[in-house]
């Protein structure tokens, strides 16, 4: 599913924030990205669903070479990708419902339609009873469950998800596993950027972890 | 289908938007509309100006006051030469009682005068009307020459020096209003696109994160341009609309029965209006077009 | 010295915040100008016209053409019962070869018609100056009527219609500045608070963490009075500026020279050219205060 | 430090944020609110600094009755309170050091003083080689250690962080602890808002635990 080739991205002159990076990820497979603070694990997810172009290498999602995909075509491999931000990035001036079925609306599936898919999304993150609210209206957790519903409304064939417990408790974090489990045996491959060691220990799946721009375990 | 649900989407975002900070908005369509009406009001007085420019030159007019007693045969020589120069559009034989008549008419207050003093004071005249093209002035210094000895002739009066200065000042009236007219043109422009930029600004984050999942760029870009459109129309309706009102109340009511400008004021022709409005339209594409070119992908 | 320091953040802040998005201050401040722009045409169109009418007031005249060789005594008795009518401000008397010359010097291009012609056909004459006040068309008139029959006069010339239009022509420039000009000073006001207003917008955000973390209503908002003060002015200077430039190309090239206006064009003086600066300032203050009045503690 | 009275919040009609919250924090205390998300701990943080207003209920903080004091007083006491906001709320616009300088600025003080120091409060959560970037060039958990750097910056007499380690690998999350007990030996009260549990335990401090608005355990 996610195959990268030697991947540099420098943001600046003085460091790199990826450095001759090779990984794969296969169809079908879940798997952790981790490693400290500011070690680039964001920086290669924004690289798998070209939110930037690595300064060198080639990466190819799902068949498709993003580092040469045309412009017209970005929406079409977004579209394909379901992706938790860090900071949620949820739209501030529509409530939650209205974020989660936004992934549809702009596929023009009837407003039936969407609203019925999100509010199965975002029952399954337990937070239906909110689903009029805005994000600034929701805690922090709150948010980020909401980010992570609506990544998932869609069926994508890649889940991206950075840091989605960051702000969850325990028991929270257990279930939206269960979760990302649960969506990967339907045929998501699953990468999830974590520091939570508790959590990649506790589900046994392989981990990919990253030091300074560099992979250093497999 | 897909097409149609996108363009509804476009239309709902684009109220919803000018709605949800309608304040801002009814602020920017305003100033669109004070440029409009600034425009539409230089539109008015060029026309009109226009006008009557083109009804006064038709009137320039030497008047050949004749001799006492001049007797019939010398006076229609006289028109005879006058209506063969190619110079001159028309003669007009007025009599004295005629004369008397008209100033009866244009000074009402003073009908009893002529007759205190106790003999038609008014003098019988040709009134000559000179063509009216490039060469008028021209003319009329050349026809003042000619006749101002010809027999019969007692005096020659002619307007020279006042049309010399409307001309000027018609120039001059011209070159202002072309000078704020095509600025003012630009300024709405800028207007408008300054005012969907910043929109767009004010939304920078949004925009963002529409295009990380998955938008197309004309999808995200949609509302916008339906937002300028909308606010372009709306300050173009306003400002023919706030015309339209100031037209009535202050040029219409004062002017529009008298005819000292030599002819009724008029409003705009409805054709001008609509086309203010649908300019207002088109700049706000454009405007809108303009602020999102630089969007990333 | 805590209130230097302020003071220098807010001049600093402001500085920074129109250098970062310099396109859209740009942008926002030619809006300003060409509003500051328009009025400033339009006080000097105002000011030159009204100068020019004060002067054409000053000059209505009365003609009035004198028989062939009239005694010097009759001439004398007319001279001196027109000087003492109230109406009259002056008295002038033309004789034929001060006519003949006249024409000579005004249609260079006729020189020698007069001599081809064989004799000096231009009448000795009166000009009767009328009194530049409210009365004066009356009295013109009255003149007209009064020494139509009069010993010695041959034919009265006068300008009376000529000049009625001329008032109406005023009168329409009058209302019209009045009107466009009150206009135009209000969206110049909303121009600005409008900017003011989208640019603490756009950067809500920012405040609001400002509040959080401890500053002072007056702190947060110092820089945008300071952004609002700099761009008023900046705007005032452009569009003086402008203003200056476009009477030196159009109208003061084509005009100053000539006196057809009846006087020379000159530009706005340099205490309104300096209101106009300054009242960009205080649009800029009362703006960003207008637009800053609702933000939360 | 804090004294909160029987604090009742509600947003809106449905629900209550907070139920009558009696806690008390004494001065020089370090403690830990935890609780499942949307308990409530976000909106508590809010009522001590005065962001909102109880609907019922007394708060007094550092002997001020912050449901009582003046808008006009409302800076004074924020000053004197360090925040660690869940969302970071760095200014955008200006890089980490000016975000950091800031709270400085707005005291007046000198331009170079306030450079110092804020190079100094980057320095202790290791992110002075950044000084210059802006925010959005930083990793989530860069942002999040400069929000910390701001809260520390002008020792405050308490010191409240929401979720702090959130985005922080566990090394960093100890290296940040250690710097709070350090400020807090220093006479700061400081009360952590938090999900994890180890660092909970590792820690060993008091606990305030929120359910569903209400106070569960002491
Ligand atoms: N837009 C940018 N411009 C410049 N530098 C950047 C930018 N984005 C990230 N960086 C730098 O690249 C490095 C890697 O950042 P990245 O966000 O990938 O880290 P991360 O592994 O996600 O860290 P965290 O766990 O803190 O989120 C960091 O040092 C960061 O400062
Ligand atoms: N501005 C608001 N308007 C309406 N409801 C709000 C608002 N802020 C918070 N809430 C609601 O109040 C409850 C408590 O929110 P709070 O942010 O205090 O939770 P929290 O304990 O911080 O959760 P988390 O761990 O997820 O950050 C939540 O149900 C939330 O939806
Ligand atoms: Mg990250
Ligand atoms: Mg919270």
């Amino acid at each position: 599913m996610i195959q990268a080739f030697h991947v540099y991205k420098q943001y600046d002159r003085e460091s790199c924030a990826l450095s001759d990076v090779t990984v794969h990820v296969n169809k079908g497979e879940f798997c952790f990205l981790t490693g400290p603070s500011g070690a680039g694990k964001t920086t290669f997810l924004k690289l798998v669903f070209r939110e930037e172009l690595p300064s060198q290498g080639q990466i190819i999602v799902g068949g498709r070479n993003v580092t040469a995909i045309p412009d017209g075509q970005i929406p079409l491999l977004r579209r394909s990708i379901g992706v938790v931000f860090q900071d949620f990035k949820l739209l501030k001036r529509r409530t939650i419902l209205e974020n989660v079925a936004f992934v549809l609306k702009i596929l023009t599936v009837s407003s039936k339609e969407q609203k019925r898919r999100a509010f199965t999304a975002l029952k399954s993150v337990g937070l239906h009873h909110k689903m009029h609210a805005y994000p600034l209206q929701l805690s922090g957790g709150e948010q980020q469950r909401v980010a992570i519903a609506r990544a998932l409304i869609n069926d994508p064939m890649l889940l991206l998800a950075d840091e989605p417990t960051g702000n969850l408790d325990p028991d929270m974090t257990m279930e939206i596993m269960t979760l990302f489990q649960e969506v990967n045996s339907r045929g998501t491959t699953v990468l999830v950027a974590t520091h939570d060691r508790e959590m990649i220990q506790r589900l046994g799946k392989r981990v990919i972890a990253l030091e300074k721009g560099r992979v250093v375990t497999e | 289908m897909a097409l149609l649900r996108a363009l509804r989407y476009f239309v709902e975002e684009a109220f919803i938007s000018l709605w949800r900070s309608r304040l801002i908005h009814a602020v920017s369509i305003g100033t669109i509309a004070v440029s409009l009406l600034v425009l539409g009001t230089f539109l008015t007085v060029a026309s009109n100006l226009h006008a009557a420019v083109a009804e006064w030159s038709r009137k320039i007019q030497i008047v050949l006051y004749l001799e006492d007693g001049l007797e019939g045969r010398i006076r229609e020589s006289l028109e005879r030469r006058l209506a063969g120069d190619p110079a001159v559009a028309g003669v007009e034989h007025v009599t004295q009682e005629e004369a008397l008549r008209r100033f009866r008419r244009l000074f009402p207050d003073l009908q009893r005068l002529p007759e205190d003093l106790g003999e038609n004071p008014f003098p019988a005249s040709l009134e000559v009307t000179v063509r009216a093209d490039q060469d008028a002035l021209a003319n009329v210094d050349r026809l003042v020459v000619e006749y101002t000895q010809a027999p019969g002739v007692e005096q020659v009066q002619y307007d020279s020096l006042w049309i010399r200065r409307l001309n000027t000042a018609i120039q001059l009236v011209r070159w202002i209003g072309g000078f704020l007219g095509g600025i003012l043109v630009i300024a709405s422009v800028f207007t408008i696109s300054n005012v969907i930029r910043l929109t767009a600004y004010t939304r920078q984050d949004e925009l963002d994160i529409m295009r990380l999942v998955g938008a197309t760029r004309a999808y995200v870009q949609g509302p916008f341009v339906v937002e300028g459109v909308i606010q372009g129309g709306l300050g173009g309706l306003a400002g023919v609309g706030l015309l339209w009102l100031a037209f009535r109340m202050l040029v219409g009511r004062a002017l529009a029965s008298s005819d000292l400008l030599g002819r009724a004021v008029v409003f705009l022709p409805i054709q001008l209006a609509a086309a203010i409005v649908i300019g207002g339209m088109v700049v706000g594409i454009v405007g809108s077009l303009v602020s999102l070119r630089r969007m990333p992908v």
